[in-house]
């Protein structure tokens, strides 16, 4: 695959076309019916919640939030191959890896509610973080690395990034760590066309971001974002050479972000109808939907009958979000340290005491 | 008008009557900014003088320092105050020391803009207030306007000055204020602290969002009979120390009041000056309300961390009293 | 034994006891670093654990973020302190947050060594003294030896902290003093301030490589009658107040001594801890001895702008007869 | 030349052998017999005030230096190309292109004697002072190509980095920015093997450095480095290129550090006496001067004859710099801002009065 789809070729991995109809048997991977509803069904289930969670936004129940919507393919096929141990390096924009990883969409909802305590996973092992710093996670995804190498470890690092994120310095020195180490990553780029309003093509000129492999000597590939069996196959592919020690990778993902970049954001204002309508073509659950529909695997009847149930347990956890509760002052300066220095000590009584006088003011 | 009407303004302004000036940054042309600040000025200059630049903090600033060496007058803008520090290298090893190193041969008259401050229910990064670290660069010129009035005409003064300025902006209040804004053209000189009200019990250094905490504030005072002279200090660096001087000397007390964390803040240094200007004056401990030393917390815990105006009135009775 | 051996035994110490310690940077395997602190440890601990990496600051320290909460505990070296700026972001974002982040899950024990500090006669870049800026970066614990035993001492501890530790080292007096210094691991605990000399007339607070310059001024003042007591601040963040406040109290006059540039440098916070601690005591301003708010000269003009003991001398006796 | 070099086909473009023969005719520039000779002697004049500063410096007379040894055709190309209007950012090992720019030894002594006065250059215009921090320049370089751009200047930019900066972010966001912009940047990467102690194969994983061009769709070539032809043809084929608008351009000169990282530096501690003598044959001057010496246009002769005048001349500029004069406290201060503010107005007279002090204190 990496050999066939070597970027400098400008080949775009594929498996199915945009009606699901596959297009090389040769790459299909192999993944059983049963297994392949499940697949299909988080994904809804992630889609289903990522557009839930826009509209709780609008009620003003949540702040802001990045959707994810039109970029499921990838976080889920990330999701299909993460194991319990390996570890998963998140940009902001791959909530179904992080499901799969074993974070609950409660703690997501904390998190864009404002509690820090919506990161501190408590199933998902080896997950970082959301990381808003664009670009400079993957350089944790590349220490990771060096430690599993060094602890000979079979582990396998998900590092992810978006296009845009490709402009800083951080990707650079990361790949390139990575590729002087030789340590088993995959840096995934979600190349969704846009960082806000930017357009690729203003990012870089380079004629694809799969290329840019060849600078730090790993290899990459390009592959149909849009996609489920081509991202499967192309990760597939990836973990296994990491483990084998051939990593890191480079995997540039093509898709597109149907939704505005966060809710704060209005994509009218820099792109066009047709565009959006040209993606509509290839969105990644139509596509895997009329693949499964074509092998009654699966039905618009099953579909409406799941959906109700999803929406339910996407809002039974929101609420229970919602009704967290108190966020304690001392939250604030517990965690800054190992041991709480007495200046920080200091702050807590100072803040108390004032807390104590504004109680006799405000009535 | 509003903050980000009068920034807008200003920057229409100078790239209307001076050909050099370039505005970009992340997403400032075709979408003028995620705050709008830009909104149209692509459509009127063109992309060549107002665009978006690829994400890259260090690229940004540090291009800026090439093309203002070159003749340019780059005016750039970092998404938050959380973002700019890709660009740290940039700033502190070469746009601030260009003049320095070449014996005044080459200058980098760079404006960069920084949306700061918290209060606005953000995710992480994008409520910090470090103007701290930034006053301590020799070299920048770091100043915050705190009404449209000041930012249209602080934000011109310093496209005008060869000086590489920290133009920052508090983005709570960039839609919180109205007023009345001049037309054309004005300048307000920086380095220059404002004294907004006058009194004699004690002194009151803001600037920025803290100004209208402050204001609010005083209200209370009043009611309780301490009367509060404020001054909107307007530069974090260079600092007006005589302004600061002669109010403290008349007041015998002072309190600063800032966003950012506590240890090695704007406060401690505003204090230092009135023990070296008016020491023998004093009647209480130059004092400060400021942030605590930690992480500016997610939303639901900010209000822990953010300094209201009971706070500030709270700091002014135990200084008065003390 | 000089600091440059104090620190290899430090290193060397922990690479022998603990698997998890790795110590990488640019030049510090195969050639031992620039300033030999790390010679020979390549060869007695191997490449893995002790390596050259990529020339890239935000790159080593980025990657020790995610080697550390991966259970390693990086020990990494920045050249010099002017080229720790790239990895700014990774040290303000990242390295001093992911325990608040992830409310106590994450932990990134990370020491980041840093060489400091001017009189070496070297290019531009290499003399400064940034160390306000991040002790103003919440969540960083940022300490500075000042001989041979302090500096292993501390530097073991901070290899055992379960904190990002910035470990600045002075390399003005790298090979200057000469101490013995006991064998094996013993550790000094980072934050508690050391009271070299007691004294009565006035405290100096100092650290680092102008420790010494403050016992050469203090000859002066002992021939004029002045009886300093002299602190080792040993911690900039977190700072002892506690050890200041009883020494300012029984003083009555207090003078800062650091090599970075003045505004909103360490001095005006240890004035602040003074006021806040013991203003009624107060006998004089408490005064800073710094760097003025200009870049490092090159060598020919740096003694324009270093501290020497007659510039100490001459603030303790203004100080003293205030 | 870029075609037939590209470097994903890792040829190493070079015009002449080790013995100074010409391998193929089509490559060979033309110049005049004449000012070659002037360009070797240029060469050989940096040269000779290189192993001379690094003497000066054995004698104390002189800070850290960092020597051109061995590197001197690289500098001297782009010397010969660049013209006055053009802009050079240099790094801190490109001697020969400044004083090619008009930068004086003098000035380049007082630069490393320890003033800034050395980088106030009185002739030598679009010249940068040298930049120590490692690739942050290039930033510069491009920024300066947007302005000549933008007012449509016919102007090139040459900005250079070593093999050791390749890896800092800067490097990435400049040729990526230049990319993007399409300005008229020529990168030069002076690959000498080393940064510091570091071999380039620990700085990055990648085929070479050149290959670098791909992932920002620029025009890439490697060059050797030791091969004045070879270099000078690149740079000539880029300034036409940028003159274009087909630029930026990346080039990586592959060399070798003959002396010492800087004086303070012992290369023994990190590389082979086999692997110098291998270099010691490739050296840039030695080549340069059998082909001269072949054709009849130079002799041994004639080198030993004009080697003292240069020394003399070296030794002029040098006890010029050193009787230099004061450096007045004042210039610490002075162009810190455009007008100096008061606060250091007032931080000269406390130095005024400290040093009034302190002279009725020492005696
Ligand atoms: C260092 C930094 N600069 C700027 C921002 C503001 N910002 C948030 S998302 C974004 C665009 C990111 O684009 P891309 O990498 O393509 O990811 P996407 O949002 O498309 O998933 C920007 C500029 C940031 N978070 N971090
Ligand atoms: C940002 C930064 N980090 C570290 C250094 C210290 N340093 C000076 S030269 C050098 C090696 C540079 O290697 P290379 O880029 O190959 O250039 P060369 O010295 O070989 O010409 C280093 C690490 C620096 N000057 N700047
Ligand atoms: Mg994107
Ligand atoms: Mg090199």
């Amino acid at each position: 695959m990496f050999n066939e789809y070597n970027p400098l070729e400008k080949k775009m991995f594929q498996v199915i076309d945009n009606n699901g109809k596959v297009l090389d048997k040769k790459w299909m991977p192999k993944i059983d019916n049963e297994k392949l509803v499940t697949i299909y069904k988080d994904m809804l289930f992630a889609r289903t919640a990522d557009l839930q969670i826009v509209s709780y936004q609008r009620q003003g129940r949540i702040f802001t939030y990045p959707p994810n919507y039109g970029q499921e393919a990838i976080a889920a096929a990330a999701g299909v191959h993460i194991k319990d141990n390996d570890w998963l390096v998140p940009a902001f924009r791959e909530m179904g890896t992080m499901l799969a990883k074993g974070v609950s969409l409660k703690e997501l909802f904390l998190y864009f509610m404002g509690y820090e305590d919506g990161s501190a996973f408590k199933k998902a092992k080896n997950t970082l973080p959301i990381s808003v710093p664009i670009a400079s996670q993957l350089l944790h995804a590349a220490g990771i690395g060096y430690a599993i190498k060094y602890n000979k470890e079979d582990k396998v690092v998900f590092g992810f990034v978006g296009d845009g994120g490709t402009s800083e310095g951080d990707f650079h020195e990361a790949v390139n760590f990575a590729g002087v180490w030789k340590v088993p990553v995959i840096f995934i780029i979600q190349n969704n066309q846009y960082g806000i309003s930017t357009p690729t093509k203003m990012q870089t000129a380079s004629e694809s971001l799969a290329i840019k492999a060849v600078a730090y000597g790993v290899k990459g590939i390009q592959v149909d974002g849009n996609d489920f069996f081509a991202m499967y196959k192309a990760i597939e592919e990836s973990v296994d050479a990491c483990r084998k020690g051939e990593g890191p990778i480079l995997i540039e993902a093509v898709t597109y972000r149907k939704g505005a970049h966060t809710t704060s954001d209005d994509p009218t204002k820099y792109r066009t109808k047709e565009e959006e309508q040209e993606w509509e073509a290839k969105d990644p659950m139509k596509r895997l939907k009329s693949y499964l529909i074509s092998k009654k695997l699966w039905s618009e009847k099953e579909e409406d009958s799941i959906l109700p149930q999803f929406k339910e347990e996407i809002d039974r956890q929101f609420i229970e979000a919602e009704n967290y509760g108190p966020y304690p002052a001392e939250d604030i300066f517990k965690y800054m340290y190992s041991e709480m220095p007495d200046d920080l000590k200091d702050q807590i009584s100072e803040h108390e005491r004032f807390l104590q006088w504004k109680s006799t003011k405000v009535k | 008008m509003n903050m980000v009407n009068a920034i807008n303004d200003a920057l229409d302004i100078k790239l209307a009557e001076d050909k050099s000036v370039i505005v970009y940054g992340e997403d400032v042309g075709v979408e003028g900014g995620v705050f709008r600040v830009t909104e149209g000025l692509q459509k009127k200059y063109g992309a060549e003088r107002v665009f978006d630049s690829p994400l890259a903090e260090s690229g940004i600033v540090g291009t800026a320092v090439g093309m203002a060496v070159a003749g340019l007058k780059p005016v750039v803008e970092m998404q938050f105050c959380g973002f700019i520090y890709p660009a740290f290298n940039q700033i502190i090893s070469h746009a601030t020391r260009m003049r320095n190193r070449s014996r005044g041969l080459l200058e980098t008259p760079i404006v960069i803009r920084l949306p700061y401050g918290g209060g606005i229910n953000a995710l992480e990064h994008h409520s910090e207030s470090m103007e701290a670290i930034f006053g301590h660069i020799p070299g920048l010129k770091v100043v915050v306007p705190s009404t449209p009035h000041d930012a249209k005409g602080m934000l011109i003064a310093a496209i005008e000055s060869k000086d590489t300025i920290l133009f920052m902006e508090p983005k709570r209040i960039y839609r919180a204020i109205k007023q009345e804004v001049a037309d054309g053209k004005y300048t307000i000189p920086l380095g220059k602290a404002n004294v907004l009200t006058q009194g004699k019990d004690v002194t009151v250094v803001a600037y920025g969002a803290m100004v209208r905490e402050v204001q609010k504030a005083m209200v209370m005072a009043k009611e309780a009979g301490i009367s509060v002279e404020l001054i909107d200090l307007r530069s974090v660096y260079p600092i007006d120390r005589e302004t600061i001087a002669k109010s403290v000397k008349k007041t015998g007390r002072i309190i600063t009041v800032t966003e950012g964390p506590r240890t090695y803040g704007v406060g401690s240094e505003i204090s230092q000056i009135a023990l070296e200007e008016a020491f023998l004056h004093l009647e209480a401990p130059p004092a400060r309300v400021s942030g605590y030393d930690v992480i500016v917390p997610l939303p639901k815990g900010e209000h822990h961390y953010m300094q209201d105006a009971y706070k500030i009135f709270y700091e002014i009775e135990k200084t008065v009293k003390y």
